[in-house]
Parts: structure tokens; C-alpha cells; sequence
């Protein structure tokens, strides 16, 4: 599938993790999207693989196995399920995080153990006299967190902090999407929080560049699956006398779709080598982001258009993508903040 | 043709709706401010609005395509439109409802039935006591409309009726339906239409669809099961069914095109009040240029299609073939919609995904007018055939 | 408003052109057909259409936006609207140079020049014997049309106007110019209007731009060195220039729109053309799905995009304000011009590039009406402004 | 610049390429494209850097160099010229199909000496009994061509042959672009053929893969060129009291065409390299070379927007890509053909 000449040990994660999505994950998806039950038990069975600590340093009891099997096992995931997708890259932040900052709890995030959740500057916190205010009006996991990972302002610098989960304020949300990973706003009214020591700002944009590259590949995974769908159904569904595949008009729009989320992936591919090579990948990272994102929701639009009137339908995968890919795209301060960034840094 | 009487005097002179017009717009900006309060609650409940149904036919709303000799305003297309596009601006499944009634079944009632079939339903159909539904798909027709299974048979004073109609909305609240069937072997000239009671032994309403949008109008099977349908419910002739279906789809586009506008305006409004919220302690304007472009565009082509919607109604109101018109008026009107709505949770950001705002729920709506009477893909062939080799 | 005397009757009821417009509209389509069949022939050599615009001029195109009391026909921007979408459909060159003559530069004196003024030019301008163009930008000036530098200073009886005035059309072919020139420091208040004539010491043109499109409509630089402008050549009142530019824009950006429906038609028929002649020996189309979708949306958008030109065309003929609408126009008809003409080459292959066919030419003009007289960007932010905080 | 790990052979070539199209041909590329005067010494002197033999093999006596350099190389030349760039492609896919059929011509073409063009299966030329009958209507280099490598139709079945010069019946064309690129409509007219050995299709097929890379290459450093132009334009460029560069719109636009360019051109680059592995990457070729113009001629009509007049002006690069652009979409069977390949191979 991939051309990403992984290493072994890169190979095996990619592989399991492709496997449980297609076998186990795959099974329950729809089901717990249209009555918003929370991926629990994919959760611990991403825990049970170890994957949540792909991106820790061995020296802190992680794998080290860096970007580039973590996005080729997310585009495995995001195919299946873009709230389990979301919930893994969160986790996966908190554990970036901790390692960094040298925190105690890292042990129980890696291992799943702790479920966490992140809510970045993007929500405009504010921590003082070790007390946090604020609310963040939409955090993937926050529902079932049981600790946060918050990045908030003092005295107008970047901090980091943890905050217990009974400390907080949560109202679950009618998201338009990701309806399994327990989306929530979150008050934080003045609760108590752990700060973090070390370079919170440098932690935060490896955060940042985590969820942009994960985001990014869970978008290629999904928008590849859409066409995929639509492929299927195209084939199977008669309309004129013939399959709707042997319509050019069909054809040609999974051909556009396939070619997008095509450089996409490559894109995303560009992002995770320059990231594991020590090299600045940002604006790649934010690139792949914005075009994988736009390219799973053009797919999963078509792919709907394709399916007709059950495409409407949640009996069929594809409007969930769509749904997905739109939450997917406002979240770690959407693409208005990813195009902002990415003009400062190339034409200021 | 009974609605074309509004014909007789212009309805938009120079781009600016007529009078009576504006004031009966009004009349349903009224409505929709005293009705449609609750649309989020029954999207989330996907709870079947009847009380604002009830409401709108109380108002007359509901005959609004209907003679008035038959008890109608015969106020025709173009009104009908203007009523929907504010309807649906507020709440779409009350919007289809309404939409699927006037424009698919009291249309076609109108101008197919002879006088004692209108003088038969009408009293229950402009009272809302009826509502009704129009039941051409099937598991394996949709946008292939003549691929239709259904039988009807002829044994002596009426037809027996079986087959299984599928995405028939108002399927489970409507106590009529317009139901297409097979006389006839013939893939087109085989079809006749025929009226349905709901009460009748045979029929019952079989799955309800789970939805992206329109969540609180009832998308159901209908299942017939060896109906009788008496004879003198045949509507026009054996064979015209087909005739009947695509005219009256051309005034079901435009219902949906007013649905798409009320939904792309909603979008754009929400977009709109966004803009004006971002200010400095100035008061000076902090919105981004982007966001500024793209709230131009998308209320420049609000514009553009509603005189394309308007235009088409008119033309049908005074009885001129309108399939062209119509599709262009549906293609262009369902895509602006979703467009807008994407555009609305783009630049709400949190606030357009998280449910705070209708934005999320726009998008979900907005969806279903790319697909249902007629998809872009095949309004778009529609256009392309009217215009290279006009027939 | 000596133009509005149209306006009492309406020009377009219930989405159709007035009888008389109609009539006119054959009339300027029997001139196209007469005299602008070398239209290639003048972009290969950028030669001036002057024997076009002569025959138009005989015609009396150039005098539909002057009153008759000065001895035009007072049709309007509605009618020349029509006019120009039908010429700019075959020349866009000489379509460019009756927009600006009629819309910016007869519009322009018939509203604010006292009746001395019109007495003296248009007698002139309406025969064509004059061509007139119209000075706003200038090097450090396009956009941002209030950072002009050009000066007039009062000299007694008279001011002495010095500056580069540049992307002038019809810069090497007019006889008057209307130039905007600073008669104060003040940005916006500061501006001032006045008519110059070729004739006059120190008027002279300067550098020609040689272009990717238009090719036969000159534009050049118009440099300005102390000529003596009489008192009596100001136009309105001191500093009422940007009040006049701005006004004026909103005319002249309905003939820039009209020049893009004109172009946006002509490639909408090359693909027509292109879709009807692919046929098998059986004469079926075997065009493809793609193509027929493509032509189907910019079919319904050239549609659309008119009527929101004519809406705005109305206003302007009505004497209500249509900053926004005109924007609306001209933002949208811009581009749908540039997403035609891209995509008649594209769909005409080798023929649309080669030059074979008139694609590639379309193709080129179009570009310019994205730019000039208002470029697409101040459009958005002129419809934002207008709508988002209405002043 | 690149992140393509060139061997040091390869990195020469890119580098010298990179250096003559930077310092030779932007020179004279705006003059000679206003009056469509044939790009000859930008033509010799790509001879004299020995770069039409880069894609023969070295039992040939060509560099055997591979795509990689060959992309690389042609978006430095792309970014100045692409009437260049395409008569660099024609020359190449000549010495290739030469070399496939061993045929003795190949190394005129190959030194420059000859100068050669292509015209392939879409133009529907039909061979009988060794003379060529038919109309290309659009063969970019026709005009000055001494040799014509022809793919035509025998019995149904493809075949190359060459034909002089002498033969054929070549009239210039006034076309939207490529005009330093003597773009002509080549009439044969019965012209006698000489019939090259060896599997055409094969040849036939690389030749191919060789425009849709080559292509993709230019239109990517075309696009990088339009945005680098409509930069410098705003960074100089007063409006409003401040210069372009700082309206946020504006910077929206080119950060925009730069992720465009920039998926192109990872895509390209996949394309290449599985070529030189020796694998199929037909299908990332013809994706890279549809995204590539598409983007292209987007970053020109942008950069075209943002110069305003200027870039309605022959004075300024971005017009001429404008045109470039969309006359390379038509070229070897145009957009469409592309699309109808990959629905084909992806979706049959």
C-alpha cells in the first residue's frame, strides 16, 4: 500500500494497527456514530497495541518509532473512523507533552491507562495563581478525559498544565461530527492545575505539528475510503441500464477525488520524513493538513452524490466522513489559523 | 391550467416583487417567527413537526397551489416559492413538508385530476387534514425513474396495486399518496399515476430512514400489498404516468430550489452576523478579508439564483414548459446552499461544529437538495439536452 | 437624472426585456453581424476597430446614455447593457471602447456637467466625431484611486494640470478626456473632475501598453504637462471629483459586466457548438458527461449573472444607488467570463489553443475584466462593506 | 531546493540546468515570446549542456540518468520558460523512441544537432503502405523541426516512423502560448515514412510518461514562478497606505497556489522516482501533470490579479504562464484524455 520503506519494527506497528482497524474497529463504527457512543473499547485496544506512546523517546519508556509510522497507521485508522483517529492524536499530544515537560502521569497516558485530552492555546485559556480560567467550546475526549493537558497563557506567555478531570466543568455536545470520541466543552472556572516545567512553547508546536500530521493522514485514510465506497457502490448500483460506474461523469469524480487525496498523502509522507530527519516540517505538516482535510470532504460530498439518496443515509459510512471531515477541519484552530500561520511564514 | 390566474398581471416588474407579494411574504416571515422556534429540538429529536404544520395550514399554506374553486388561494409557483424559501430558511423538514404537499401533490391533483377526483381530496388536502405524499422511487429506480417495478393490474373496476416505494417523505404522516405504477410493460409509456389512501387494506408504512438532515421529516418506505385501487383513482389516462411524474417535477425543483435558497440564506446570514460581531474596541471591523470574499461571493450568487428560481416559477405559472429553467434553477440553487453551509462551520470554526450555532445543522440539511428530486448530476444532463439540440 | 425618463415604464417584467428593448437588442445583433466580422484580424495586428466604432457611431450606439435634449437617445444602462453583452460577444476591443465612451464618459457629463458643458460636448460625442476616455489611474494609483497625484492649480481663470494618467482606454484614439486631478492635500475631498481636450497644449499620449488581451483597444499613458484647463472644463464643483469617480464606476462597472456576459456567452456557444458536432453516424451525441456538465453550470450562471446585471442596471436607471448590486454584477459576470473562456479551450483541445477558433482570444480579453474599472477584490470588500454594516 | 537525494552525476546536471535557465534564458524569454520569435539559442544551448540524451541509456550513448534529474532539471527551466521546457520534452521523447527502435537518428537528436518533434497517437495520423496521412493541428517545435518521430496508426495498430522535414506541409500558428516554441499544424499529406522496428507501444507508452512528468515538472516551477513574481509585485506595491504583501488576502492567495504547486510537485517527484525503480508510476504521472497545470495556470491567474493592470501587460512574466499554462493542459491529448486513462486504469 504505502512506499514509505519503513523499518521493521515500523512495519509490524503499521501493520497491526491497519489490521485492528479493518477487523475490529471497522465492525461497531457506524452503530456507536449514530447513537454517539464513546470508542471505548477501541480506545483500550489501541492501549492493548501500544501505540500511544509511538512517539515518546525510549529514553522515557516510549517506542521512538517517530512520525512516519504514526501516519502511516493513522491513515489506517481515519479510513475506519475519524473519532478514534482524533482520540489517538490527542492522546498522543498528551503524551508528547508530558514526555517533554517531564511529567509523572506520562506512564499512564502512554499506556492508555490515563485517558487525556488536550485543549491548546486556540481556546484562548488563561492561568493564574496556578489556577485556570476559560472555556474551551469543543475538545475531542474531553468527555471521558480523566486528565487534561492545557496550554494556556500567563501573563501572556505559554504555559503547560494539568488539570484533574473532577476539576473541570463538561457539557457533552451534539457535534455536527466525530460523535464517537466524546466531544465536550469545557469549563475550567478556576481549577486547580499542575504546571508544567520546560520549553512549554517548544512542546506546544510539537504538539501542534503531531495533530497537524495526524489530522492530515486520518483525512487521507478517510478520503481514500469514501472513494473506495463509492467505487463499490457505483459498481453494484444500476441506474440507465448499466452500473453508475460505467458513467464518465461518476468515474471522473473519483478519479479527481483519488488524485487529491493522493497528493495529499504524499504531502503528509513529505511532512513525517522531514520531521524524523530533524528538519522543519511545519509548513508541509499545515499544507498536508489543509489539502487532506479539503480532499476528504470533497470525497465524502461526491461519494454522497454518488450513493444518492442513501448516501443520506447512515446506514452507509459515507456521510459520516462527511460529517468528520468538517469537525476535523475547525478543530486546533482551524484552517483560517493553519493559512494565517503558513502566510507568515512564507511571505512576511 | 387553474394557477396561472395570478398570471395575469406581472409578479416581478424591474427584479422587484409585486405587492402583494412582498405583503404575503410578510405574512409568512410572520408565520415562521410564531411557529418554527423549536426546528433544532425536533432535527435533534428527529421529531415530525406537526404542530407547526398544523400552524401553517391553519394560515392557508398549505393550498397555496390549489384553485379556489377547489378551495385553494391559487396563489401559484412563484408565491409558493417565496413562502418556501423562508419556511426552509428557519426549518427545512417543516420546509419539505410543506414542499412535497403544494408543489409535488396538490400541483399535480390540480392539473391531472378531472373535477370530481379534485372535488374528492381537495377539502381534506387545503385543511392540512390531509397531508400528502408523491411515491415514484423504488429500492431500484431513483434517479432512473422509469426503471420502476411496481404493478398495477387491471381486474374490473380497479387495479390491483403492489410494489414497495422507497425515500417517501411524509411517507409515515401522509394519509395520501400519488403512487406511479406499471400498467403496461412499456419502460415509459407503461407508467400511470394513481391516488392512495393511506387507510386502504394493503398499504403500510415500512422502514423509516435514518438521516444526515431533514432528520424531523419522515423519509419512509410505502409498501402495497395487493391494494385495491379503485378505477375512478387512475389520474389522467393509463400511460401518462410518466408524462405526469417529470411535469411535476419540474414544480417540485422549484420548491427545492426555494428550499435551497432558504437554506443557503440562513448560512449566509449566520455568516453575515459573524462578520459584524468581529470588532475592535473601536468598533472597526477585525474580520479577515477571506472571509469578507467569501461572504461577497455567496451573497452575490444568492441573488443570482433566486432570479433564476423566480423566473423558472414564473414561467410555469403561466403555463410555458420550465424543465430547463427549472434545472438551472435547482442545480445552481441546492450547490450555493451547500456551499454556504460548509462556508458557515468553515468560519464559525468551533462554534459552527459544536451545535452552538445552526450552522451544523444548515450543513446537514443543505445536503439532501443535491439529491432528491433529481440529483445535480441528472438536472445538469436536463440543462445540457434543453440547450444543445432543443427539441 | 436626465436618464431616467426610461425608467417609467418597466424594462423587464416578469424576467423578459420590454418590447422595445427586445427590438433594440436585434438591431445592435444586425450591427455585429455587419461590421464586426474582422474582429481577429484587429487583435492579431492591435490595430484600432475604428471603422467599427465609426458604423456604431452612425447608428447612434454611442448616444444611448445622453439625454435628447443634447441629442441622444436616453435609452439608459439597461439598453446599453443589452448593446454591449451583443458587441463585446464578438468584439471585446471595440465593446471596451463604446463602455467607457457611453458609460464612464457620457454618463459622467449628463449627471454632473451644468448646461454649457453638455452644450459644448455632446454634440460631438454623440456623433462619435469624439471619442472620449476617462483619467482616474495613475502609476501609484489603481485600487487605491484616492492616492492620485496629478495636480490643478488654480491659475486666475483657469488651473494648470500636470500628471501621468495611466491605463487609459482609448487613450490614443479620444478627443476629451474627463480627468480626475487634485485640487487639495485632502485624500478623498481633495479630488477634483474636469474635461480636457486632446487639442491642448501639453496633452500628449504616452507609452502604449501592449497586452495579453484587448489587444485593439489602445490603452495608454495620457501625460498632462501644465496644460491650462479653463475654469469652466471643471466638472461639478471643486472637490467633488471622487464623489463623481465613484458614481461613475458604478455605471461604467455595469458595461465591464456587460462586456464579460458578452464574452462568457461567445465561449458558452463555442462549447454549444463543440457539444452539438460530436455526434456518431447515427447522429448521437457522443459529447462527454463532463463536457455537458461543464457547459450546464456556466449555462446557468451566464443565467443568473445577467439578471443580477440588469437588476443593478435598473437601479442605476431608477436613480437608486446600486454600489453593491453593480459589484455584485461585475464581481460575478468577471469571472464567470474567465471560467468560460478557460474552459472553452480546455473542451476545444488543440482548436481553442491554436487559434483556429475564437477561445483563445475570449480567453484573453476576458482577463481584463476581472481588472479594470474595480478589481474583483474591491468588489468583495464593496459588497461586504454594503452588507455586512449597510450605512 | 529539492529534497530528492540526487546522486552527485545527477546533482551536476540540475544545478548547471538550473544555472543556464536562470542566467541565459530569463534573459531574453519576455522579449522573444512578445514576438514569437523561436527560442533557437536557449535551444542550442540546452544541446551544448548534453541534456537530450539525460533519459537514453548509456549502451546508447545517452546519460541514463533517469527522471529524477530530469523533473528536477525542467522545473528550474519551467520557472522561466516553458516554450523552452516543451521543446526540451519533444527533443527527449524523439531520443527515446529513437533509442527504443534503434534507430540511426538518434544521435542527431540526442546532440541537438537535429532538431526534432513528436506528434503523438492523439492526432489520429493513420500509416498505409510507408507514407503518413492526417493533420496534427498543434506539434510544439514543428515549425523549426528537421525531423518528425511520428506515432500513427497501421491496420489499427500503433507504429513510429520518422519522416524529414521536407515531407510534410507545416503552417505557424498564432497560438494562445507556447510562443517562442515554433508551435505549428503539421500537414502530411502522404509524406514517405520510414517505419521504426521494436515494440511502438512500449515506446510509445515512455514516451508518454516522459510529457506527463516533464510537463508536471514545468508547470510546477511555473507555479513556483508566479507566486515568487506576485510576491515581489506586492512586497513593492503601495495601496491603501501600506503594500499589498500585508493585506491578508492577498498572502491567502499565493499561500494557496504555493500548497498547490508544492502537492504537485511531491507528486511529480513520486512519479519520477518510481519510474527509476523501474515500477509503474503511470498513474502519479498523469495525476502529477493534471494537478501541476491546474495549479499553474491558477498561481498565474492569481498572480495576474494581484499585479492588477501590470499583469494585464506583456512586461510582466505572469501572462505569459497564463497562457502557457492552459496551452500545455491541451497538449498531448489534453486534460481529458488524462482523466479518461486513469478512470480507466484506476476504476475499469
Amino acid at each position: 500500500m504505502h512506499n514509505l520503506e519503513l523499518t521493521e519494527d515500523q512495519e509490524l506497528v503499521v501493520d497491526t494497527v491497519a489490521r485492528f482497524a479493518a477487523d475490529t474497529v471497522a465492525a461497531n463504527v457506524l452503530d456507536q456514530d449514530e447513537h454517539r457512543v464513546f470508542a471505548r473499547a477501541a480506545f483500550d485496544g489501541l492501549a492493548e497495541l501500544g501505540v500511544f506512546g509511538l512517539l515518546v523517546g525510549e529514553a522515557s519508556g516510549g517506542a521512538g518509532l517517530g512520525f512516519l509510522p504514526f501516519v502511516a497507521a493513522l491513515e489506517a485508522t481515519g479510513a475506519q473512523s475519524s473519532s478514534l483517529a482524533r482520540l489517538w492524536i490527542g492522546q498522543l499530544q498528551c503524551a508528547l507533552l508530558l514526555e517533554a515537560t517531564r511529567s509523572d502521569k506520562l506512564d499512564g497516558v502512554m499506556a492508555g491507562a490515563t485517558l487525556a485530552s488536550y485543549a491548546g492555546l486556540e481556546h484562548g485559556l488563561r492561568l493564574q495563581h496556578g489556577r485556570l480560567h476559560g472555556k474551551a467550546s469543543l475538545v475531542p475526549g474531553a468527555l471521558e478525559a480523566q486528565l487534561f493537558v492545557v496550554a494556556a497563557l500567563s501573563d501572556g506567555k505559554p504555559v503547560l498544565a494539568t488539570v484533574e478531570a473532577s476539576a473541570v466543568t463538561r457539557a457533552p455536545l451534539r457535534c455536527l461530527g466525530l460523535a464517537s470520541a466524546g466531544c465536550a466543552s469545557v469549563g475550567f472556572d478556576g481549577a486547580a492545575a499542575t504546571v508544567l516545567a520546560g520549553d512549554a512553547a517548544a512542546a506546544i508546536s510539537r504538539a501542534q505539528f503531531a495533530a497537524w500530521v495526524g489530522v492530515a493522514a486520518t483525512a487521507v485514510g478517510a478520503g481514500f475510503a469514501c472513494v473506495q465506497a463509492a467505487r463499490k457502490h457505483a459498481a453494484e448500483r444500476i441506474a440507465f441500464g448499466k452500473p453508475l460506474l460505467a458513467q464518465e461523469a461518476v468515474v471522473r469524480k473519483l478519479v479527481e477525488c483519488r488524485r487529491q487525496s493522493e497528493a495529499a498523502r504524499h504531502l503528509t509522507w513529505h511532512a513525517a520524513r522531514l520531521a524524523d530527519l530533524g528538519q522543519d516540517g511545519g509548513d508541509a505538516a499545515m499544507q498536508a493538513r489543509l489539502l487532506a482535510v479539503d480532499a476528504m470532504v470533497n470525497a465524502a460530498d461526491e461519494a454522497i452524490q454518488i450513493h444518492g439518496g442513501y448516501g443520506y443515509t447512515v446506514e452507509y459510512h459515507v456521510e459520516r466522513h462527511y460529517r468528520d471531515g468538517k469537525t476535523l477541519e475547525v478543530l486546533d484552530g482551524g484552517a483560517q489559523d493553519l493559512l494565517q500561520r503558513l502566510a507568515a511564514r512564507q511571505f512576511a | 391550467m387553474t394557477t396561472s390566474s395570478v398570471a395575469a398581471t406581472a409578479q416581478v416588474t424591474d427584479f422587484l416583487l409585486s405587492p402583494e407579494l412582498r405583503q404575503f411574504r410578510d405574512y409568512v416571515v410572520d408565520y415562521t417567527k410564531k411557529h418554527l422556534g423549536n426546528a433544532a429540538a425536533y432535527d435533534a429529536e428527529t421529531k415530525f413537526p406537526r404542530d407547526p404544520v398544523i400552524a401553517a395550514a391553519k394560515l392557508g399554506l398549505l393550498r397555496t397551489t390549489v384553485a379556489k374553486e377547489y378551495g385553494g388561494s391559487a396563489m401559484g409557483n412563484l408565491a409558493s416559492c417565496i413562502m418556501l424559501e423562508e419556511i426552509n430558511s428557519v426549518c427545512a423538514s417543516t420546509g419539505v413538508t410543506i414542499s412535497v404537499h403544494n408543489s409535488l401533490v396538490n400541483s399535480l391533483l390540480g392539473k391531472w385530476c378531472n373535477d370530481a377526483q379534485k372535488r374528492r381530496w381537495f377539502p381534506k388536502l387545503v385543511t392540512g387534514e390531509w397531508l400528502g405524499a408523491y411515491c415514484l422511487s423504488e429500492a431500484f429506480s431513483g434517479s432512473d425513474a422509469a426503471a420502476l417495478r411496481c404493478e398495477a393490474k387491471k381486474a374490473g373496476d380497479h387495479y390491483v396495486v403492489s410494489g414497495a416505494k422507497l425515500w417517501i417523505t411524509t411517507g409515515s404522516e401522509a394519509q395520501l399518496f400519488v403512487v406511479f405504477a406499471r400498467t403496461a410493460a412499456d419502460r415509459v409509456k407503461g407508467i400511470s399515476a394513481f391516488v392512495v389512501e393511506k387507510t386502504w387494506p394493503g398499504v403500510s408504512v415500512g422502514k423509516k430512514e435514518r438521516k444526515l438532515g431533514i432528520r424531523a421529516s419522515p423519509t419512509t418506505e410505502i409498501v402495497l400489498e395487493n391494494v385495491k385501487v379503485p378505477a375512478d383513482c387512475l389520474i389522467g389516462g393509463e400511460g401518462q404516468g410518466f408524462t405526469i411524474a417529470l411535469d411535476t417535477l419540474d414544480g417540485g425543483r422549484l420548491g427545492i430550489a426555494s428550499q435551497a435558497l432558504g437554506i443557503a440564506r440562513a448560512s449566509i446570514d449566520l455568516i453575515r452576523n459573524h462578520l459584524a460581531s468581529q470588532v475592535d474596541q473601536k468598533g472597526r471591523s477585525t474580520s479577515t478579508q477571506p472571509d469578507q470574499w467569501t461572504f461577497a461571493d455567496l451573497a452575490a450568487d444568492l441573488d443570482a439564483y433566486r432570479f433564476l428560481t423566480w423566473r423558472a416559477s414564473i414561467l410555469r405559472d403561466n403555463g410555458v414548459r420550465c424543465t430547463t429553467e427549472a434545472a438551472m434553477a435547482k442545480s445552481t440553487t441546492s450547490r450555493l446552499a451547500n456551499r454556504a453551509a460548509r462556508a458557515a462551520v468553515s468560519i464559525l470554526g468551533l462554534a459552527g461544529a459544536s451545535g452552538a450555532t445552526a450552522a451544523e445543522r444548515l450543513l446537514r440539511d443543505a445536503r439532501i437538495t443535491e439529491i432528491y428530486e433529481g440529483a445535480t448530476d441528472i438536472q445538469r444532463l436536463v440543462i445540457a439536452r434543453g440547450l444543445v439540440s432543443p427539441s
